[in-house]
């Protein structure tokens, strides 16, 4: 099971308000599925070019990283940069 | 340390890691010499057969409805042939969004390269127009009749969040607020970072500070005005010649704004005057685009330096409120930032990476940033070097610098007692991996320069400073040439030395000798898809890319040797350029030029390529040491002395990371001190020049001293982080502490201008 | 289309602005025109180059003190033998406007004439008793250099009338000048004020004469008799220096603008005009 | 009126152009003549990247019209290297890495060259005022400073 934390903003406007979850998949997609399935709506949101922090790292908008078991996972803004 | 190996050095010229040949090593830039001769071409160098000048009309109003726009007079105007205006390009859903690395909103993006209904900000084009001089296209853009209903203005964010402040977007409601707001407004998004409860942990604090503060827009001031050629052949391919961050970026956004097809444009990219993140997106491209197809000639536009002030993204100005809150024992039990930035005419103020980046520092058990994106009637911001840490670094290090003095303890020391390391969780979510913060303030301890004596009328500040930097999309290819020279093509302008670093990894890679090694920016036709330059990206990422492709390059060598030695490839091995057999043999081993000469015989040239999502960026962290003098009776303060200290993971060539950093001191020593934009009460800029926004210059600075902390980045092959972004991050606050130490005076509100200062000091 | 001349005498001058009918302008250093050229301010129909005109370009001794060409750039005068020392605040006063390049070009004539309040040369002249000869339809006449600027970008030239050259009056031993301005800058800034001080001391040390003049703190630069009044017979003791300071802020009428506050400019001129005047007191050998 | 016939020398070169009386010497040295290594990045003697020398005196060419250099020796940045010779100051630039994006380069090459010509041991606070009116946005000028040291000390043969 993945740790998998979504942050306030997102969390007001799909899950009402829950941020934290465990969730078994085996990657980013998958995991996404998961939350969609959860709250209706919340995929689209995280798939549209969001950055994924799996373990401190991030990557910028992910769709195969692997989130093994016991990994953080959490949602952020995709960083941009002058 | 005992005989463990060292965490972490201070690079100089003794510590280099003598493994590598090339990296760690300071060669002349392979682009230098056309650079210090002239005969490098930047953006408006181009000339092409045939090409007419054009110029941009701009709104003199910071808001108003375009009710009429009349040709008739340009274009009887000798020499004219041809005015666009908004109602020339394609109108566009406001769902779509840009293909490519960030999701711009295109409608916006249209609407900022030139108006349609509304001009939103004092400088938002209207118009342009395409003749056969500069001069006939300026007296033509003067002829052009628009009428103009002047609409109320909003410039800060102060006005524009109040309840009957005038609307700019009638199709913008709030989001990440409950209930869903029923009336437009201007301020777009709410955004919340949090970790712990910061209730309870204020609780728990026995002293706490805070403070408002307030930062003005500032430009990124690249010394280069934007500029494009475009021409049009007859089978409707475009071809584009400007200076930009990004060959790709340009393509894919004027395509978009266009509604051309990403296959119709090529873009060729000039080499870049600075862009800082200014050059992240594009103003004259599409405007170039729509006057050649009009024309049917080429069109060169080149803005002036009033047009670049007016019309293109400063970074936003803001306000911002921190709380910090301590343990007697310096312990930080919980800390709250809020900032509200402006957005300038359009969504999309950088607030979201203040509010992650303000506080990544230090470990707060209990930690909450609030942020605002706000529009107002300014040019639409765009992404500056470190987008949206500077102001809330100035916010949180001014107030741990307070807190320090508070608590009675070392500011150094607080920091190091509070300060981020491995495994420490953000508060905006991840964890950190292997970070060098604390060795940041480790060498800044040690350094001279922090116990030195100081003048009268002087002062000490220090302050740090963390950017994420990024990975993203690059490729490059590693082409083995027949003489056993190579060439490595990537898809990143080179702003700032990249291909002298892109060709000394390659060298490390192929072990050949640096002057074999050929780097070159490839058009849009010529590489794969790359991100653009920006975020600090390029070295970490499009170097992943180059070490890869090179990496390739190797295997291949190693193969068609084995086939010559008729042995397998498993034996032979890449040392020092040479492939060599360690089967036993009489094999002598062959250099990259021998493997080149028989390339064709062993199947064909020799070439590798990489294309990659670089994922493993590492955070980057620096800390500043200021030293200033204030004159009591003028309120002028100058920096006498000034130690930029940062982790650059590993340092490929030294000098280009001291010039990353120094560089970045200084712009935010300037965004301390002096600059700014003023407007008057029209809404109008009133300082859109190098005269009256103040950069610095040569004669206002000391020295900038550098130490380079090298904690490798385990998420690169040779340990590189991003150094670009972090040095602009503290300095803004090591200023105004600096002031403070000197004058007892704690300046919130920047820039520290002598009148703000003077009138502070005849105050106190 | 705009046209151009560059005439070789004052008199063929004169008939080229004359030919203009009020709408040539006048080219020196340039370094205003060709910016407000640049920027649609202005469009000439005529450029007259005075360049080439030999008195613009002269430095002579002249009755005792010197004459000096319109048209001299700062980094020509600051190469003469004799100016810099008789005159170092006029010459420090050319010299700070803009960079190294702009010293190349710009000139004590156009400086002036540009009209604006914020002009570095023109305290500095001013203080100094200077007088400009000015040539136009109707003859040469010597005007004081303070009745040329009578607002911001206007002058009491008539139309067709330039300013030749420039007289800097006899100098007493035991005299000097300075001038000093503020900018947040270091250089390449416009004065947020200027403040220029002209002395000359008496056998014993003390001020027998004194001229203050102060820029950017009212429409046009102006003469602070009161400020001058309050260093004439002192060595400049605090007493003296702190009459001289508030003399200089009482003069001032400033605006607020991009570049500084009322209250600023009027604090600050009287900071600049008690640090000139100890400068200048100190060049002319006061201790 | 028809366009200006001027006659000059640029880089020791007799040179002639036609321009209109409104056109600086930036425009007709960049559109006119191709020598576009003479930047324009502020069009109002602010930044000097137009730097060049006009008769011996460095001046920004952005605030000279062409039709002022008739009989005038000009030298830009074009003609600072001797073939593949590069001059001391553009060599030192290179070695301390005193350039980034380089768009500012040439006219700090020219200006400091016309610093060292005059004055060939600067203090590091001469050389700072003398090249204020150059702007540089990318090196906070550290490097250009030190390049420029480098250049005297070689030129002057110590």
């Amino acid at each position: 099971m993945a740790k998998v934390v979504l942050q306030q903003g997102l969390a007001d406007s799909f899950t009402d308000g829950e941020t934290h979850w465990e969730i078994d998949a085996k990657d980013v997609r998958a995991l996404i599925r998961e939350l969609d399935a959860k709250f209706p709506g919340i995929g689209e949101q995280l798939n549209s070019r969001t950055a994924v922090a799996i373990d401190g790292e991030i990557f910028q908008d992910p769709l195969l990283q692997a989130t093994p078991s016991e990994s953080e996972v959490y949602f952020l803004p995709m960083i941009e940069g002058g | 340390m005992g005989n463990e190996e060292q965490q972490f050095k201070i690079l100089n010229d003794s510590t280099r890691d003598a493994k590598y040949k090339w990296v760690g090593t300071r060669p002349v830039r392979p682009d230098g010499v056309d650079k210090v001769t002239g005969r490098a071409t930047f953006g408006a160098d181009f000339q092409i057969a045939g090409m007419l000048h054009a110029k941009v009309l701009r709104s003199p109003h910071a808001h108003a409805r375009i009710v009429s726009i009349k040709c008739e007079r340009a274009l009887a105007l000798p020499g004219v042939k041809g005015v666009i205006t908004g109602a020339d390009f394609p109108d566009i859903s406001p769902q779509m969004r840009a293909a490519g690395e960030s999701p711009v909103v295109v409608r916006d993006l249209a609407r900022n390269v030139i108006a349609r209904d509304k001009a939103l900000y004092h400088g938002h084009a209207v118009a342009a127009v395409a003749a056969t001089s500069p001069l006939i296209a300026e007296k033509a853009a003067k002829l052009i009749d628009v009428e103009y209903e002047v609409l109320p203005h909003v410039m800060n964010v102060a006005d524009a969040m109040k309840d009957d402040a005038p609307v700019i977007h009638e199709d913008v409601f709030t989001k990440g607020v409950e209930p869903k707001p029923e009336n437009p407004s201007n301020v777009v998004r709410r955004f919340e970072f949090a970790v712990g409860d910061c209730d309870a942990g204020f609780e728990q604090a026995e002293i706490i500070v805070e403070d408002n503060y307030s930062t003005e827009a500032v430009h990124q001031g690249y010394i280069e005005p934007h500029a494009a050629l475009v021409s049009i052949s007859e089978d409707d391919m475009a071809t584009i010649w400007c200076s930009s961050q990004g060959q790709y970026m340009v393509r894919n956004y004027t395509a978009s704004v266009c509604g051309l097809e990403i296959s119709k444009i090529r873009v060729i990219p000039a080499e870049i005057g600075g862009g800082f993140g200014g050059k992240t997106t594009v103003y004259l491209e599409p405007l170039g685009v729509m006057l050649a197809k009009k024309t049917g000639r080429p069109i060169k536009l080149v803005m002036s330096r009033e047009e670049v002030f007016r019309a293109t993204g400063p970074t936003s100005g803001g306000v911002g409120h921190c709380k910090l809150g301590a343990k007697k024992d310096g312990t930080i039990v919980a800390a709250e930032l809020t900032l509200k930035y402006e957005a300038g005419a359009f969504p999309g103020s950088p607030v979201q990476f203040g509010c992650m980046a303000g506080l990544a520092p230090y470990a707060i058990e209990n930690a909450k940033a609030v942020g605002y994106d706000v529009v107002v009637n300014r040019p639409k911001v765009a992404a500056y070097r470190a987008p949206g840490a500077p102001m809330a670094a100035f916010a949180v290090e001014s107030a741990m610098d307070d807190l320090a003095k508070a608590l009675g303890v070392d500011p150094i020391e607080l920091r190091k007692k509070n300060g981020s390391k491995e495994g420490t969780q953000a508060h905006y979510g991840p964890k950190f991996n292997r970070i060098g913060f604390l060795e940041t303030l480790e060498a800044a301890e040690s350094h001279p320069h922090w116990n030195a004596p100081l003048g009268p009328n002087q002062g000490r500040g220090i302050a740090s400073g963390f950017w994420f930097n990024i990975g993203g999309n690059s490729s490059a290819n590693v082409h083995i040439n027949e003489d056993g020279t190579a060439v490595v093509v990537t898809g990143n302008p080179d702003i700032g030395g990249s291909r002298a670093s892109m060709a000394m990894m390659a060298a490390e890679v192929l072990g050949m000798e640096l002057d074999r090694v050929k780097p070159i920016v490839g058009d849009t036709s010529q590489v794969a898809y790359s991100d653009l330059t920006g975020g600090s990206r390029v070295t970490f990422a499009t170097g992943k890319a180059v070490i890869e492709a090179a990496e390739d390059v190797v295997r291949q060598m190693r193969e068609r040797a084995a086939k010559l030695w008729e042995v397998d490839v498993d034996v032979v091995e890449w040392q020092s350029g040479h492939a060599v057999c360690i089967a036993g043999g009489d094999h002598q081993p062959l250099s990259v030029k021998d493997i080149a000469n028989s390339a064709g015989r062993t199947g064909g040239p020799i070439s590798g390529k990489a294309s990659i999502n670089a994922s493993g960026a590492g955070p980057g962290f620096g800390t500043h040491i200021c030293d200033v003098e204030v004159d009591p009776e003028t309120g002028r303060v100058t920096v006498v002395r000034y130690t930029a200290i940062q982790d650059a993971g590993r340092a490929i060539h030294p000098s280009y990371v001291e010039g990353q950093m120094q560089g970045g001191a200084v712009q935010g020593i300037g965004w301390a001190l002096n600059e700014e934009y003023i407007y008057d009460d029209d809404g109008r800029m009133d300082n859109a020049g190098f005269l009256d926004y103040r950069v610095p210059v040569a004669s206002d600075l000391p020295m900038i001293d550098t130490v380079i902390v090298e904690v490798p980045n385990p998420g690169h092959p040779f340990g590189v982080r991003g150094v670009g972004e972090v040095p602009i991050v503290p300095p803004l606050a090591a200023v105004a502490n600096a002031i403070a130490a000197a004058t007892d005076l704690r300046m919130t509100d920047l820039p520290i201008s002598p009148p703000k200062l003077l009138d502070a000091i005849d105050s106190k | 289309m705009t046209q151009f001349s560059a005439p070789t005498t004052v008199a063929d001058a004169v008939a080229c602005l004359k030919g203009a009918n009020g709408a040539g302008k006048i080219l020196a250093g340039g370094t205003d025109l060709l910016v407000q050229l640049r920027a649609g301010f202005i469009d000439p129909s005529h450029i007259v180059d005075i360049k080439n005109i030999q008195q613009t370009r002269a430095v002579v001794a002249h009755d005792g003190g010197y004459r000096i060409g319109s048209a001299v750039s700062g980094a020509e005068l600051g190469e003469h033998d004799e100016i810099p020392l008789l005159w170092p605040g006029v010459v420090e006063g050319l010299e700070l406007i803009g960079s190294t390049q702009i010293q190349g070009r710009a000139s004590l004539g156009g400086n002036l004439c540009n009209a604006s309040p914020a002009a570095d040369s023109v305290p500095a002249m001013i203080a100094a008793r200077a007088t400009c000869e000015i040539a136009g339809p109707s003859g040469t006449r010597e005007l004081p250099v303070e009745q040329v600027v009578t607002a911001p970008g206007k002058t009491s030239l008539a139309p067709g009338e330039f300013v030749v050259s420039f007289f800097l009056p006899p100098r007493d031993p035991r005299s000097s000048d300075a001038y000093l301005r503020f900018i947040p800058r270091t250089e390449m800034d416009i004065a947020v004020v200027g403040a220029a001080v002209n002395l000359t001391l008496d056998a014993s040390g003390l001020v027998s004469e004194a001229h203050v003049a102060l820029g950017a703190v009212a429409p046009t630069a102006r003469l602070v008799p009161d400020a001058a009044a309050a260093i004439v017979g002192t060595k400049l003791e605090d007493e003296a220096q702190a009459k001289l300071q508030a003399a200089a802020s009482a003069a001032c009428d400033p605006i607020n603008d991009k570049r500084g506050t009322i209250e600023y400019r009027t604090k600050v001129a009287g900071v600049l005009a008690k640090r000139a005047a100890a400068i200048a007191y100190a060049r002319a050998g006061g201790q | 009126m028809a366009k200006h016939h001027i006659t000059t020398t640029i880089n020791g070169d007799e040179t002639e152009f036609l321009c209109e009386a409104e056109q600086t010497l930036l425009d007709v040295l960049r559109d006119e003549l191709h020598l576009t290594g003479s930047k324009e990045g502020c069009a109002s003697g602010d930044c000097g990247a137009c730097s060049v020398m006009v008769n011996e005196r460095l001046v920004c060419s952005c605030l000279v019209l062409g039709v002022e250099t008739a009989g005038a020796q000009i030298e830009t940045i074009e003609g600072v290297a001797d073939g593949d010779d590069l001059h001391p100051i553009q060599r030192h630039f290179l070695e301390e890495a005193a350039l980034q994006c380089g768009v500012c380069t040439p006219g700090f090459v020219i200006a400091a060259k016309a610093l060292l010509e005059r004055n060939p041991d600067p203090d590091e606070t001469e050389i700072r005022y003398w090249l204020a009116g150059n702007l540089c946005r990318c090196t906070g000028y550290d490097k250009i400073i030190k390049a420029v040291q480098n250049a005297a000390q070689e030129m002057r043969g110590s």
